[in-house]
């Protein structure tokens, strides 16, 4: 073949290349038996979970009836044609998700502080030390795996009815939700900046803020944001310490099988999410700016 | 022949390369100088079409580049390789996979996506890695290597891309005097051998008067001299860096002013064969 | 018999009653004599949501679903062709429990009349018996809780509701009750959470009728009637099945027909009223 | 003996300086909003607690009674040896489930990640359908897919990984695509510039450094589905959510905390197993790489 | 004196520095030359405690500095300022808050973190870019720089640290003629002036000979070399770029090869000075 470059010898390119391949022998190996594992697991599961595809497939049509069910009126006729009956309680709605949303704000940000403040701790990067990292990475653990209903319980116990309990269990959880996802990010960045400012002897609190937080702001950002869509929607913990909020509303719906006002809730909800979700977008697009072009 | 005409490119209120007019014969070795922002790596980035032209016209044999789509986009970039500044390697793969990213255009899609490159392909990647003896760090991941074995990587890269133009943008900056003499002399062989054209980004004027047979200098986006390695006047180059104005730096006075000016050399011993 | 042929397994669903636990050990026995007496496989599913189990009878995929009273009366008024066969019935033959309501026991109020401008813990807008029977009630006795009280809280469940009465959040909570035996503040002071000597009941309900157990309507004749046979007999016929699920604390299973859950069913119908009530 | 000159001259020309670089020495208006932003966000703080008639009062006397509810969970206990076997049994059920059903929903929104990323989509039109396709699922509450497969696959733990995935996918499909939005375009470039296509521009320019952050949140999700496993109790599925809420229901605390630390056992196990798995397709932290 | 004694560094397998014992001046100016790979970049990371050596002692007047913990370490680091090959610069930052990342260790962390510098501080940092031409780039964003100017950047945030030594890695890789000059002489007058130790990493043999009081030529992660400008003979620089055995490129006929051994050079202009 014609190629500008000017051959080697056989027997050099015999040892390059079988030194490659050995190399990359091993790594291809455990992608494969990594891939294997998982398509086990995979099918086990499938086992214990009763997949049954005939039964998908043959009901599949189904899938629409609930969404057939969602677009009628109590009086039959479809949502679209009476949108004043469909929304009848817009009014309430709306205040309610306000509401909502104030809550999920004050819970997400005490969270997101918390989890903030936690994440650089439980980052291999950062954090050489086994102990303390592991020790934040428990934590962070407990926080979110004892559910919310628990520790909201706990906080009427001690403070009463009413959304302050609710806030601060909302609060704890997002903790160590989002300090596991962020200190994830925090593994991911270029260390190049990182020793840029640990170079001219700045303290671990500059390096972080110096080096560490411009590279992940905008991830950040993403998975607060995320939070606090999901604090939004979260219903059981607000019902359960009796603050209410649009998500128990929708659980009443639901629940009653008033079917135009889930889809009528639903909507707002969603319209929510769009619009938390183009904010985010900007806010992102902002902090990451026009990225790198020399 | 490669035409450029009025290219232009700003990045918000900047002009980075402004007005440029040039017409390149296939198979030149052309030296881009200039002071450090003067927009050689902007225009170099234009050809590639890895940034358009604010305004103006890229051509190559009444084929206009600034117009390709698609395919035939992705075919241009192929036939005109680039040597990054910045190297811009795959930190998180390996080395061999890096270079024969030059390839991706000549294999099916489904193919390389899997990463089944031919035996051919992976003989071609090594063959140009061990030209810069790089052939033994094929497996290591790109990230590890020191600086100067990146530059060698991003510049294998773009040999086994078997390219018709060669955009090198500071190729040798890395690199120390025997490498830069290994570099510099491939390019110039593949050159002259195979009638490639070479766009060269170089700060080192030297270098440049001995590899390049055309010089375009550039300031502050525009092209002000064009012309052959000896055209390069003193006056020229001072123009073009800016020396003229009262020079603010003052020189340490106990270095011979003919060392100070040297800017950088390949051992002497070369200098003796 | 053909129905084997159209209906080689069937399935039995049942809610968790918000007043037992370990529902999964109690039924498994209970189902596996069901499989044995009809000759085919029936399998248990237990789902936290009646809202599921409605669905799943609407499109024909649970067979037989033990209800809670309102969730039944749920069923029916979403239009779900279910008919009730069998009924819980209490140790006494009794076929309910109440709704109460609980105030401390040194404040001065007697009955509910007495709470005008308190506050009222209710316990969450599905609770049937706190907060839809004890709403009916309140407006057969005139009362519109929204206007009368102070303010109306969802405590979010029934511990709640009592905690904020002993906290002073509210001045009267709504509850279930069984009979002197069995209630959630007895339960609640069993667990050392309260003690129930501290409250005093001011009102009982109604009985709100027991659960009844259901099946699809669109279920052939014959089958219907062996489902029936088995379930009435449980009692007779696999005793150590029927003592698992009821401890010894309950009576037997014992015909029912839609008529008995006509007073929920018209409970629920109440509570959909109020629905665009408490609206714009 | 550290003075450089650069101090001695900056000094000496200090007002050349100034009125060189006056927007330097001004206060940058983006600091302005930023101060602007993070006021209100502290005002909305503020209004929010008083709303919810926050009093430190009550929260200082609540600190108190704070620990009086923990001791009747303490010491953790199933009740019984079978009921504790159930309980494994469960939780085994639910980890399957929830296997499942977020690699379902990785496999599914891994597409649509990419087709919503600014940087690797085909279009803006088709990046802003992506994008509000996502939110909408989104927006459709778990109980509510739940629901919908029951109609579909009737009862059972197969509906649950059917509602797990459908409520994942949307949150996956954002979550892939802002990372993949924040890669790093310089190794994109490489490709590009040596004609790779999109896909390959893809594969080999992003892929590479998303795959580590989009690794992470699948086991993340994953550990997700498994510790807060309501959707799998409401589809009948069973799962340890049912167990650990009909333990809260009939206030029988020992063995909520037992479940509990059954659970932190299992997300610390996926913890160590996620965080293998991205270390190797990390490698090893390149904490001295040039 | 800054003393190193049986400094080793390896990277799994592979050993990048070896064995190193160095004793070094106060004020020196130290060019550390080598082939790419040699380990140049590894031994300047271990002086400022970048990455640990495997074995070995690095002290400076009896303080250990392989042994610094916390504080001490940071004010070692800040002592000791690196201008990193890649230059290491935060690209999502303004250039202005760049540079002023070199004040870390002088200003309070609460104070820095609120980005609240002083006058005083701003203004040294504007000083140090200006100087390189920089000053009216001081808000752009580093990401949006080209090379030269990055490493210019990188360059100033070293000098704003009032260091007493200066670690450069190849400082002048991506700089023009004017603009290595700038650089290399202002590393000279605060060595002369101020008595601030420097360590270079240069490609350019020329550079190193005018510039530095003495030479460590490394290969292998060995020290090969060590003396002043003049000692490094023909015969030196052979060994240490490999050029000993068959050379294996050929070179390009058509070119003097006196043209083709000087690697690089400022404009002729500023010999004539
Ligand atoms: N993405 C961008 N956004 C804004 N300005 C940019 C961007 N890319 C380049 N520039 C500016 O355009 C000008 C030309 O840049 P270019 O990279 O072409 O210079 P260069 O001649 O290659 O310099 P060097 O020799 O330092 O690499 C510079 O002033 C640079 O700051
Ligand atoms: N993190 C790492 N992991 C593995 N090997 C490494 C790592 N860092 C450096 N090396 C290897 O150590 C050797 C010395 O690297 P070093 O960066 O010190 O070289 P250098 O002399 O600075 O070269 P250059 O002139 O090209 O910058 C090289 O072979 C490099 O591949
Ligand atoms: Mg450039
Ligand atoms: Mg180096
Ligand atoms: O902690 P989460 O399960 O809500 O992500």
């Amino acid at each position: 073949m014609a190629t500008s470059l000017k051959a080697l010898p056989a027997e050099r390119l015999a040892a390059l290349s079988g030194a490659y391949a050995s190399e990359m022998r091993a790594k291809r190996l455990n992608t494969l038996m990594f891939g294997a594992a998982i398509v086990i697991a995979a099918i086990a599961s499938g086992w214990i979970a009763e997949v049954n595809l005939t039964k998908f497939v043959t009901h599949i049509g189904a899938f629409f009836s609930y969404f057939d069910r969602l677009a009628t009126l109590d009086t039959g006729a479809r949502v679209w044609t009476d949108i004043a009956e469909w929304f009848w309680g817009l009014k309430k709605w709306s205040l309610l998700l306000l509401d909502t949303m104030l809550i999920a704000y004050v819970g997400t940000i005490v969270g997101a502080l918390g989890g903030f403040l936690l994440c650089f701790a439980a980052s291999s990067n950062l954090m050489p030390n086994w102990w303390i990292r592991n020790a934040v990475k428990r934590f962070l653990e407990f926080c979110r795996t004892v559910p919310e209903i628990v520790f909201a319980l706990i906080f009427v116990i001690a403070f009463g009815l009413g959304p302050i309990p609710g806030v601060l269990a909302i609060a704890i959880h997002t903790a160590g939700a989002l300090g596991k996802l962020y200190s994830e990010v925090v593994e991911n960045i270029d260390m190049k900046p990182v020793e840029g400012a640990v170079s001219s002897g700045g303290s671990w609190p500059e390096m972080i803020g110096f080096a560490v937080v411009p590279q992940v702001i905008s991830n950040f950002a993403s998975y607060t944001l995320l939070r606090f869509e999901i604090n939004v929607r979260g219903a059981a913990v607000m019902g359960f310490v009796g603050a209410g909020g649009i998500g128990q509303d929708l659980i009443e719906a639901i629940r009653k099988f008033y079917y135009s006002d889930v889809s009528a809730i639903l909507l707002l909800i969603i319209g929510t999410v769009m619009i938390i979700d183009l904010v985010t977008e900007r806010l992102r697009h902002r902090l990451l700016g026009a990225g790198g072009q020399t | 022949m490669l035409v450029l005409e009025g290219v232009s490119r700003r990045f918000g209120a900047k002009s980075a390369v402004e007005g440029v007019e040039l017409s390149i014969e296939r198979g030149s070795f052309i030296g881009v100088i200039g002071r450090s922002g003067a927009g050689k790596s902007t225009l170099l980035r234009m050809i590639n079409r890895l940034i358009d032209p604010t305004s103006g016209r890229i051509a190559l044999d009444d084929v206009d580049v600034s117009a390709l789509r698609g395919k035939e986009l992705r075919e241009w970039r192929a036939r005109c390789a680039m040597i990054f500044q910045q190297f811009n390697l795959v930190g998180r793969l390996d080395v061999l996979t890096n270079v024969l990213m030059g390839r991706l255009n000549k294999v099916p899609t489904h193919r390389s996506l899997m990463r089944l490159w031919s035996d051919e392909d992976i003989a071609i990647a090594l063959t140009a890695l061990e030209q810069f003896d790089m052939g033994s760090f094929a497996a290591q991941r790109a990230d590890q290597l020191s600086g100067g074995q990146q530059q060698r990587v991003a510049i294998a890269r773009a040999l086994v891309q078997e390219p018709e133009i060669i955009l090198a943008d500071e190729p040798i900056a890395s690199l120390d005097p025997r490498n830069t003499k290994l570099v510099m002399d491939s390019l110039s062989r593949i050159n002259r051998d195979y009638g490639i054209t070479v766009f060269c980004n170089l700060h080192s004027l030297d270098l440049a008067r001995a590899y390049c047979g055309r010089l375009i200098g550039m300031s502050q986006g525009r092209v002000v001299f064009d012309g052959g390695p000896f055209d390069l006047t003193e006056d020229v180059a001072r123009q073009l860096y800016g020396l003229e104005a009262g020079d603010v730096i003052d020189m340490p006075e106990e270095m011979p002013a003919a060392v100070v000016a040297a800017q950088a050399a390949t051992p002497p011993v070369l200098a003796a064969h | 018999q053909d129905w084997k042929a159209k209906y080689p397994e069937l399935v039995f669903a049942i809610i968790p009653a918000e007043n037992a636990s370990g529902v999964t050990e109690r039924y498994t026995p209970f189902v596996n004599y069901l499989s044995k007496e009809l000759g085919i496989k029936v399998s248990l599913r237990i789902a936290n949501d009646y809202a599921a189990i409605i669905e799943g009878q609407r499109s024909g995929s649970i067979h037989i679903a033990s209800y809670g009273p309102a969730s039944f009366a749920r069923a029916v008024t979403a239009g779900v062709k279910v008919e009730p066969f069998a009924i819980e019935t209490g140790i006494d033959g009794s076929k309910g429990y109440h709704s109460v309501l609980w105030v401390k026991k040194d404040a001065s109020y007697q009955k509910i009349e007495d709470l005008k401008g308190k506050n009222l813990c209710l316990v969450d807008p599905n609770s049937t018996s706190g907060n839809n029977v004890p709403r009916f009630a309140m407006n057969k006795l005139g009362i519109d809780p929204d206007k009368f009280f102070g303010k109306v809280v969802y405590a979010g469940s029934h511990e709640n509701a009592v905690i904020g009465v002993q906290q002073g959040t509210c001045d009267a909570a709504f509850n279930w009750w069984n009979d002197e035996q069995e209630s959630n503040l007895l339960r609640m002071d069993r667990k050392k959470m309260v003690k129930a000597e501290d409250f005093r009941m001011i009102f009982k309900s109604e009985q709100i009728v027991n659960s009844p157990i259901a099946y699809l309507a669109a279920l052939p004749a014959d089958l219907k009637k062996s489902i029936r046979d088995a379930v009435y007999n449980v009692h007779t016929r696999d005793k150590a099945a029927f003592d698992k699920i009821y401890e010894g604390k309950q009576g037997p299973l014992v015909p029912v027909d839609v008529e008995a859950y006509k007073p929920v069913i018209e409970l629920i119908k109440f509570v959909d009223t109020l629905r665009k009530k408490s609206g714009s | 003996m550290s003075r450089t000159s650069l101090r001695a001259v900056a000094l000496a020309d200090m007002n050349g300086l100034r009125t060189r670089h006056t927007a330097e020495f001004a206060v940058p208006r983006e600091r302005v909003i930023a101060i602007a932003i993070v006021a209100a966000m502290i005002g909305l703080f503020a209004f929010a607690l008083y709303r919810f008639e926050f009093s430190l009062t009550r929260i200082i006397n609540g600190i108190g009674n704070l620990g009086s509810f923990v001791p009747l969970m303490f010491p953790p206990s199933p009740g019984s040896w079978p009921r504790a076997w159930l309980f494994l049994h469960a939780l085994a059920e639910t980890v399957a489930i929830a296997f499942l059903g977020t690699l379902l929903a990785a496999i599914l929104a891994f597409p649509l990640g990419f087709l919503a990323a600014r940087n690797t989509t085909i279009n803006r039109v088709v990046q802003f359908m992506s994008r509000r396709m996502l939110d909408s699922v989104r927006g459709v509450d778990a109980l509510i897919w739940a629901l919908i497969w029951i109609n579909v696959v009737g009862l059972g733990p197969f509906a649950g990984v059917l509602a797990i995935m459908s409520s994942d996918i949307g949150a996956f499909g954002k979550l892939f695509s802002e990372a993949i939005e924040a890669a790093d375009n310089k190794p994109v470039e490489g490709v590009t510039s040596s004609g790779g296509s999109h896909l390959q521009q893809v594969r080999f320019g992003v892929l590479p450094q998303v795959l580590p952050v989009i690794a992470g949140q699948i086991l993340y999700y994953f550990e997700s589905n498994t510790r807060s496993s309501t959707i799998i109790g409401i589809v009948g599925a069973g799962g340890i959510g049912l167990h650990l809420s009909e333990m809260i229901r009939t206030l029988e605390w020992p063995s909520v905390s037992f479940i509990i630390c059954l659970i932190l056992v299992t997300v610390a196990v996926i913890d160590a197993v996620s965080g293998r798995i991205r270390r190797a397709i990390v490698g090893p932290v390149p904490q001295d790489a040039h």
